[in-house]
């Protein structure tokens, strides 16, 4: 059970409050139409999915239900820091 | 019956409390105190089962949660049974029903036990895979032979009478284990003021203190831990758990301790208690003072009754007062295996010998064994046992310096116990439950915790440190270390004086050798619960199982209920005699929760039976129920299905309610359909991006329906959204996806457009909503409200605000029947209150509750879909027909644009949602039906597509049905058939989805 | 090879078994193969045996990091069906159903595939709906699958709470007879043991760290123990890892790594004789022939590869068993333990050709690997073999992530199995 | 009748949101959330003395505001409203006399005000209020539990992992969390006293939680 702080209420809560919502900075096209099936499947399908490092999307569900980021060992489930939508991660997964 | 075993004085049991138990039907006596297992050995029960496989005579070999054999069946009752309850961890309580789980037609005469002696040799590891193949027909008959012979104890037929919860704990230290060095630790902690939880598995705090003679301070030990667990229960922010087994070690330092409240009473909780509790910890740092296991050695008939292991026997001695035999040998390795000696000797029973495996070796137990003037035996061992359902006697023969062989001659000893020690094995089961992987070290000859990620210490027997010195020092370290670490101040602790025994060194011996190679030999046990023995390991080794997974796996070695903590080390051990290799090259166990099994019911704690999981109402649930009311679950909403009356049949009262709302009124408890407040001068903006269609020119007072679809381009949900202000619209979702919909919103407000200005607020609990519908309704409404609802007034698409019945309420003219509907919404409060002055007025037009299948029935009349039943994540808007519901000229690509024009969503021949009306009218084509075009050709058949709505259509008289069809679009008046189960075949024409009312005339009136 | 059977067992009790045959060798690998297979899993060795089989190709290697059946061909919890709902999907796993029947004696090794049925509960009218759809499309198909309602159910399985008074009481139930399960260690070891006797060297802790890519093409895998290894065509079989492999070779899946826990029961007095899975209220379970009741738990909703997950889930599974078995309360939970499924946007595999010539991946399976595995390994025997996919596996390519032609079986998956 | 639409004409001019008084006369009886469960009668027959105590706050107005925390005009605003400031820090809360003030994220607060100030309230928020902002009435959504006595904690340490040891949960800390299988927001009013605010259609739920954990403590209802 991870224990997630949560960078909005300022405290550390359990995961049982939260869930993830993927990968993180997958920015949707700004012109859809312009994109390619391919592109499009990519944006859509495609993710990193690494052993070790990871950006994550995640919303404190039932609490203030903000979403933020985290970065997260996916191997050792350390989570290395929380981080809130539009700011930019200080360890970031190579 | 008198308890032979028993001493007459000595121990921590209360010989003025005596308690009754039955054990296999017959009635025996212990104190207050006792274990079962104690007790069953006070009273001389040597045979407490038959083993897994070959069916031989097991005795109690231990006296802990190691614990292979003495596993039983508890239960007075029927409702309170219990499988699989180690006799050994089980306090006795007076009327105590308990009984051996194998063996027939009973224990100690057992006639599989012939079977095993004779079939033993046919059972070599993974016997199963090389036979019982053919012939092929016959695997069913061979598994259910198999399956016979399955299981331990058994599961209770009736439902579990007692209760169980949970409870969430946080605290600064968690210390796992009350020995000295867990105590240690938490005294120290205590003091240093953090909030402490400290749990044992046992019924008392103390732990191998409480087994012993040893003293502290020049007292007995006993009174140090008298003394330190009344400090520590003076602490407000210490908890004390004991009867509580810390029993999986998660990510984080969250922790799950599995606390007996009830078990050491009665087979069933006293009223308003819980049976067990669950603590789910969240520690900042976990000290674990876990101790160790003593592991047996491997010789053999090592499973006749009497073999045990030395701890276990001294336990019993000090501790209950049992001397589990009258004339002991012990095998050694080690110095610790003499204390059991020295105590069978001190309770003034008969020492046959210590065989020591070492040769010379000097400590300090052992010249207080030589001084006692006891028979030591050194450089030898016990390499056979004879006996079958006791033991009567052992074969002692000399060993060779590396003890790989036997050497010179072999003398046999009378005794009826063997007690070995092949030294200890330190409790690191929890350390790996969060990955980290053990690390071998061949001074302590065992596994230590390996490196971890969590905020873990460790102190005393974990560490491999055995002396009692040395862990009270551990212990008091970990206490200061976690105190610095939550930043409190260092701790004043002066320990008790321990007198430090010299400890001559262990010799790494786990396998003792026999005169015939192991092949042969009588079979030497590793893991008693699941029959392995070493010959089986060696034979897995020479059939290429190297991996020691693999070994394990093909032997069930540690598969048991007690997951081989006695066996698994030793039979690594065998496996890398057998590879040539070293242990850690063998490869390391991996251990996993729980470290001792918990009932299913302490795992969900209360949430069982009514509190499975929340069931949701709405304002005027009580009186659906009142009227007798089905219900349907939509999520977790309870939903009114329809309304039966005495004696209608389903249909019928779905044709009754259909009717009534065709030709009168109907009402219908709408509150469930999830609304979303929408505020901000770019709701409009936002509402086009979420929704396929156009929203720009939405007027005050207006309303529209939408349809939501993923990037992907499927549909996932609709509803009607109404424009309140120029910047205020509220939304309505399906029921199920309220929750799916709200966070869709917000994680593309938070994600993608935070620079829109709008906030969504959910409202779906505030607003009751009673919909009525039918020609009569308008008459209805009229009755309850002085304001003009008129057609000229109050148009089609339109939403007003008026007084309803004396309630202020938003009142939406939107149909989902295709009948002239008012949806009055009032705060919820106020719901009940509305809904009875419609019933009462409503009876002079006929007005009829209707529930949710006369609903889908009524809107598939009108062809209208329900996102859900006639969607499935794989279908577009045009594929539904409903291309008027998308806007392309809206400037921003919306979601589900892109999506939508993707290769295979443009292609020929997708399904599509078409109408179906059935060649004879009477036949309802069931749901989920397959569509063909030739129902007589080979399988398999291609599948046109699938019915997703069918309903029997009193108002038309016909039946109805919407499905989906390859380019069914383009196909109508044509046939297709579908086949049904029972063989026959229902013939269908493809038609529009709006059977009724196709002009829509009715809801505009 | 050395034949199995209940005379050669006694044969060999007569000298203390000491005279059993390894079941597979144990080679040091040669410099070059026509086929490196990684990943020693049940699929990659069903791959390697049908490879040496059907297709006369033996100079194949299977190249496995740690040790034969080790990943989650021995995590699973044994489920084998193919009531699947598109005809897509319904073809690959009744495909592998079929070789199920009979395999033990293909294999001469009893893989226990006991066909004793798997039962789908349904507790709401949604529920009933999608399951009559099922049913009705695996009819058409071929496939065996039926409806029995709560009535007959009851009957059926005892021990299963079909009263009105659950919280979602079983409407009824779809199931398919010919489903059931198989022995998962038995498996692995099977198919090893017959692609051993048919020239496949098996490579145990030899661990892949990087790809031999030149112009597009792959060339070889270079090993942490033994270097480079050269092979004109490389099939990639590593569920766990899957995404791990792809980024050596230079790309991305649709396929996101999650743990997927599961747990026994102590073992027990047999009491379910079938498979009983339920959506809804999300929990299944069996009973093994050992006795201890199987149950699978769901799926973590984030990226993990440490096998194991959140104490929640645990938590949730046993509720929805007791609520299903009342009479399972007071049974004790012995062990948990944790796998890595690499689960797709549509809960389809993958059987694919990739941007890499000549190397092909098989996998996504998700949750209901196990039961795919026969399946699985034949059909990409066959892709290695021709160097493009076999018909049945065609429209499992990963260009259906860009077209948009997913096979969504998620209501078919269900519950992770 | 016109009066009502009248109005709303004027606040959609004014405020471009729809408001209107959602309480009727005094003839007409609200009925809370937990009204089917009889509390009044329990309250009467029930046991005194217990480890926690149970009471409804019912029918009270609960009114939802988002809005930009980092714009002064609106924190005077509110100020303006309800005499008293919004409260800043996370997972704290204000209150003046009968209104008090529930932080739920930083860019929303739950204000509970009595019954039927409600509507004047929202007007005069509706006046006062500049920029970006909403305002949403939830009375009917929701009802407070409030819950007391010694065993109190305990009894929701079964229920929510948050940490209620007064170092962590001091009095008139809030949190949003998970009760049980349903949500609450939480809010410490006394060493043993805590304010519940639930979700009306989950309510029922919670009341049958409460009694079934509370067992062990006994419970007293009061009215």
């Amino acid at each position: 059970m991870l224990h997630i702080y949560c960078p909005h209420c300022g405290e550390y809560r359990e995961e049982e409050e939260f869930h993830c919502a993927g990968q993180a900075h997958i920015a949707r096209p700004l012109e859809p139409e312009a994109c390619s099936d391919q592109e499009w499947g990519e944006y859509l399908f495609f993710r990193k999915n690494p052993r070790g490092l990871h950006h994550e999307l995640w919303v404190h569900a039932a609490g203030c239900r903000k979403f933020f980021n985290m970065t997260r060992d996916t191997q050792s489930y350390e989570i290395k820091e929380v981080y809130k939508i539009g700011e930019q991660p200080s360890v970031v997964a190579e | 019956m008198t308890q032979q075993n028993r001493l007459t004085s000595g121990g921590r049991i209360d010989r003025s409390t005596p308690l009754t138990f039955t054990y296999n039907g017959k009635q025996y006596k212990g104190f207050k105190g006792d274990t079962l297992a104690s007790a069953m050995l006070a009273n001389g029960i040597d045979v407490v089962a038959r083993s897994f496989k070959y069916s031989r005579p097991r005795g109690i070999v231990a006296c802990g949660a190691e614990e292979p054999n003495a596993v039983l069946q508890l239960g007075a009752t029927e409702a309170t049974q219990v499988p699989n309850v180690r006799a050994t961890q089980q306090e006795l309580f007076d009327g105590l029903v308990s009984a051996s789980t194998n063996g027939w037609p009973s224990v100690d005469t057992d006639v599989m036990g012939m079977i095993g002696k004779m079939g033993g040799n046919m059972m070599p590891p993974g016997f199963y895979y090389k036979t019982f193949m053919f012939p092929e027909s016959l695997w069913d008959t061979y598994e259910s032979m198999i399956r016979k012979a399955a299981g331990i104890g058994r599961a209770p037929k009736e439902k579990d009478p007692d209760t169980y919860d949970a409870i969430n704990q946080h605290c600064d230290v968690m210390i796992v284990g009350a020995g000295p060095a867990g105590l240690a630790a938490a005294l120290t902690a205590a003091r240093g003021g953090a909030r402490v939880i400290i749990a044992d598995e046992q019924n008392e705090f103390g732990g191998s203190l409480l087994n012993s003679t040893e003293q502290l301070d020049g007292k007995p030990a006993t009174e140090w831990v008298r003394a330190v667990v009344e400090e520590l229960s003076t602490y407000d922010d210490v908890l004390l758990l004991p009867r509580s087994t810390v029993n999986g070690y998660h990510d984080h330092n969250f922790l799950t301790i599995h606390e007996r409240r009830t078990d050491h009473l009665a087979d069933i909780a006293p009223v308003n208690t819980v049976r067990q509790r669950m603590h789910r910890v969240r520690a900042k740092w976990v000290v674990l003072a876990t101790g160790a296991h003593e592991r047996p050695l491997v010789y053999a008939n090592n499973d006749v009754p009497g073999c045990m292991i030395t701890g276990a026997v001294s336990a019993y001695i000090n501790r209950y007062g049992v001397v589990p035999g009258n004339e002991l040998v012990v095998m050694t390795t080690n110095d610790y295996g003499y204390q059991a000696a020295l105590d069978w000797a001190d309770a003034g029973r008969k020492v046959v010998a210590i065989v020591d495996t070492r040769e010379a070796a000097v400590g300090d137990r052992t010249e207080a064994a030589r001084q006692r003037g006891l028979n030591i035996i050194s450089g030898s061992a016990v390499i056979e046992v004879q006996g079958t359902k006791r033991v009567t006697g052992v074969s002692v023969a000399g060993l060779s310096a590396s003890g790989a062989k036997v050497i010179g001659s072999v003398t046999k000893l009378k005794a009826d116990t063997v007690a070995t020690s092949g030294g200890w094995s330190p409790v690191i089961h929890l350390s790996c439950h969060t990955g980290s992987r053990p690390v071998w070290s061949d001074s302590v000859v065992g596994f230590l915790p390996g490196p971890t990620v969590q905020k873990q210490l460790t102190a005393g027997g974990i560490n491999g440190q055995y002396e009692t010195a040395v862990a009270l020092q551990e212990g008091l370290d970990a206490g200061q270390k976690a105190l610095a670490e939550v930043g409190l101040a260092v701790a004043d602790v002066v320990l008790p004086e321990a007198k430090t025994l010299k400890v001559a060194a262990p010799m790494s011996l786990f396998h003792i050798p026999h005169l015939k190679p192991t092949s042969q030999a009588p079979k030497q046990f590793v893991d008693y619960q699941t029959d392995v023995t070493a010959a089986g390991i060696e034979i897995a080794c020479r059939e290429g199982f190297e991996a020691i997974e693999h070994v394990k796996r093909y032997t069930a070695m540690g598969f048991g209920t007690d997951q081989g903590k006695l066996g698994n080390i030793n039979g690594m051990a065998v496996a890398a005699k057998a590879l040539n290799k070293t242990i850690p090259e063998t490869g390391t166990t991996v251990f996993r929760p729980n470290y001792t099994p918990i009932a299913f019911g302490a795992i969900i704690g209360r949430n069982a039976g009514a509190l499975f999981e929340p069931e949701r109402y709405t304002a005027m649930h009580k009186w659906h129920v009142e009227q007798g009311a089905m219900f349907e679950d939509v999520g977790q909403w309870k939903r009114p299905w329809y309304y039966p009356q005495k004696g209608e049949s389903m249909q019928q009262s779905l044709n009754r309610e259909c009717m009534a709302v065709r030709n009168a009124v109907g009402i219908l408890d709408a509150s469930t359909l999830g609304k979303i407040d929408v505020q901000g001068k770019d709701a409009r903006e936002f509402l086009g991006r979420v929704y396929s269609n156009a929203w720009a020119k939405l007027a005050i007072g207006k309303c529209r329906y939408g349809l939501m679809c993923g990037e992907d381009g499927m549909v996932f949900d609709d509803g009607v959204t109404a424009c309140l202000g120029e910047n205020h619209f509220v939304m309505t979702t399906t029921t199920g996806g309220a929750a799916h919909v709200y966070e869709w919103l917000e994680i593309y407000h938070q994600t993608e457009w935070p620079e829109l200005e709008v906030y969504f607020n959910t409202v779906t609990d505030h607003w009751s909503t009673a919909t009525i519908t039918g020609p009569n309704s308008r008459k209805l409404l009229e009755e309850l409200t002085d304001f003009d609802v008129s057609n000229d007034n109050f148009r089609y698409m339109d939403w007003k605000q008026i007084t309803v019945a004396g309630v202020p309420a938003r009142v939406f003219r939107i149909s989902f029947t295709g009948e002239l509907s008012f949806e009055i919404n009032v705060q919820a409060n106020y719901g009940m209150a509305v809904w009875e002055k419609l019933i009462e007025a409503g009876a002079k037009y006929g007005l009829t509750p209707y529930g949710t299948e006369t609903m889908h029935v009524l809107r598939a009349e009108k062809g209208f879909i329900i996102a859900g039943q006639d969607t499935d994540g794989s279908v577009h808007p045009y594929d539904l027909g409903m291309g008027w519901c998308v806007s392309n000229q809206k400037p921003f690509s919306y979601i589900g644009k892109r999506g939508m024009n993707r290769s295979d969503c443009t292609r020929a021949n997708r399904k599509q949602l078409v109408g179906l009306k059935t060649k004879d009218p009477k036949q309802v084509i069931p749901e989920g039906s397959a569509a063909v075009l030739d129902p007589n050709g080979p399988k398999p058949l291609e599948i046109q597509g699938h019915i997703s709505s069918s309903y029997w259509s009193e108002t038309l008289g016909h039946s109805i049905a919407m499905g989906f069809i390859k380019g069914g679009l383009d196909k109508m008046g044509e046939t297709v058939y579908y086949p049904l189960g029972d063989g026959t075949v229902i013939e269908a024409e493809i038609c529009s989805p709006i059977f009724f009312d196709p002009k829509g005339e009715r809801q505009n009136v | 090879m050395q034949k199995y059977s209940g005379f050669g067992l006694f044969k060999h009790s007569l000298t203390h078994h000491e005279n059993w045959q390894r079941v597979w060798r144990n080679p040091t690998p040669k410099k070059k193969y026509d086929v490196i297979i990684i990943g020693g899993g049940g699929h990659g060795l069903a791959t390697a045996y049908y490879l040496a089989k059907e297709h006369g190709i033996t100079n194949v290697a299977v190249l496995e990091k740690g040790h034969l059946g080790g990943g989650n061909a021995c995590r699973n919890t044994t489920i084998v069906r193919s009531n699947y709902l598109w005809d897509e999907s319904a073809a690959l796993y009744e495909h592998s159903m079929q070789l199920w029947e009979g395999l033990a004696q293909e294999l001469n090794y009893n893989v226990m595939f006991s066909q004793r049925g798997v039962y789908h509960t349904c507790h709401t009218l949604q529920d009933m709906r999608s399951n009559e759809r099922l049913v009705a499309a695996n009819r058409l198909q071929g496939i065996d699958n039926e409806m029995v309602d709560a009535e007959q159910l009851q009957k059926e399985i005892p021990s299963l709470d079909c009263s009105k008074n659950a919280r979602y009481p079983i409407m009824g139930a779809s199931v398919q007879r010919r489903a059931g399960n198989a022995r998962h260690d038995a498996v692995a070891w099977g198919y090893a043991r017959a692609a051993d006797a048919l020239g496949v060297d098996l490579i145990q802790s030899c661990e892949v760290i990087d790809m031999e890519i030149s112009d597009g093409k792959i060339t070889g895998v270079k090993t942490k123990q033994y270097g480079v290894l050269k092979a004109d065509r490389v099939g990639c079989v590593v569920a766990g890892n899957s995404g791990v492999l792809a980024k050596m070779a230079g790309f991305e899946l649709p396929v996101e790594s999650h743990p997927l826990q599961a747990l026994v029961s102590e073992p027990i007095k047999p009491f379910l004789d079938t498979v009983v899975m339920s959506n809804h209220v999300h929990g299944y379970m069996s009973q093994s022939d050992k006795g201890d009741l199987v149950i699978g738990a769901g799926i973590d909703g984030w990226v993990g590869y440490g096998q194991r997950g959140s104490y929640g889930i645990i938590e949730h599974t046993i509720q929805a068993i007791v609520e299903m078995f009342p009479c399972t309360s007071r049974v004790r939970m012995n062990r948990q333990w944790g796998g890595i499924v690499d689960a797709c946007p549509d809960a389809s595999p993958i059987i694919s050709e990739t941007p890499i010539k000549n190397l092909f991946f098989n996998c996504g399976w998700g949750t209901g690997g196990f039961k795919g595995t026969p399946g699985s390994g034949n059909l990409f025997a066959h892709t290695l073999a021709d160097g493009k996919p076999h018909p049945i596996a065609e429209p499992f390519s990963i260009q259906r992530f860009h077209t948009g032609a997913l096979i969504d079986e998620h209501g078919a998956a269900g519950v992770a199995h | 009748m016109s009066d009502l639409n009248n109005m709303t004409a004027a606040e959609s001019a004014a405020t471009k949101a729809a408001v209107m008084n959602q309480v009727p006369g005094p003839e007409i009886e609200g009925q809370s959330p937990l009204h089917h469960a009889d509390l009044a009668s329990l309250a009467k027959q029930g046991p005194k003395t217990s480890g926690v105590h149970l009471r409804e706050l019912k029918l009270l107005g609960h009114l939802t505001l988002r809005c930009n925390p980092a714009n002064a005009d609106q924190l005077a605003a509110v100020e303006r409203v309800l005499g008293v400031a919004l409260p800043l820090q996370p997972l704290t809360s204000s209150e003046n006399g009968n209104y008090s003030i529930r932080w739920m994220s930083p860019d929303e607060w739950l204000i509970l005000v009595p019954g039927l100030e409600t509507f004047d309230i929202e007007t005069k928020f509706r006046d006062e209020m500049p920029g970006h902002y909403s305002l949403v009435n939830s009375s009917g959504g929701s009802t407070v539990l409030e819950l007391s006595g010694e065993n109190v904690v305990e009894l929701l340490k079964k229920a929510t992992p948050i940490d209620l040891h007064a170092k962590s949960f001091p009095v008139g800390k809030v949190v949003s969390t998970l009760l049980a299988k349903s949500t609450a927001t939480i809010r410490r009013t006394g060493d043993q006293r805590f304010e519940l605010v639930i979700r009306r259609s989950f309510s029922d739920y919670i009341w049958l939680w409460i009694q079934d954990a509370s067992l062990e403590f006994g419970l007293v209802v009061e009215a």
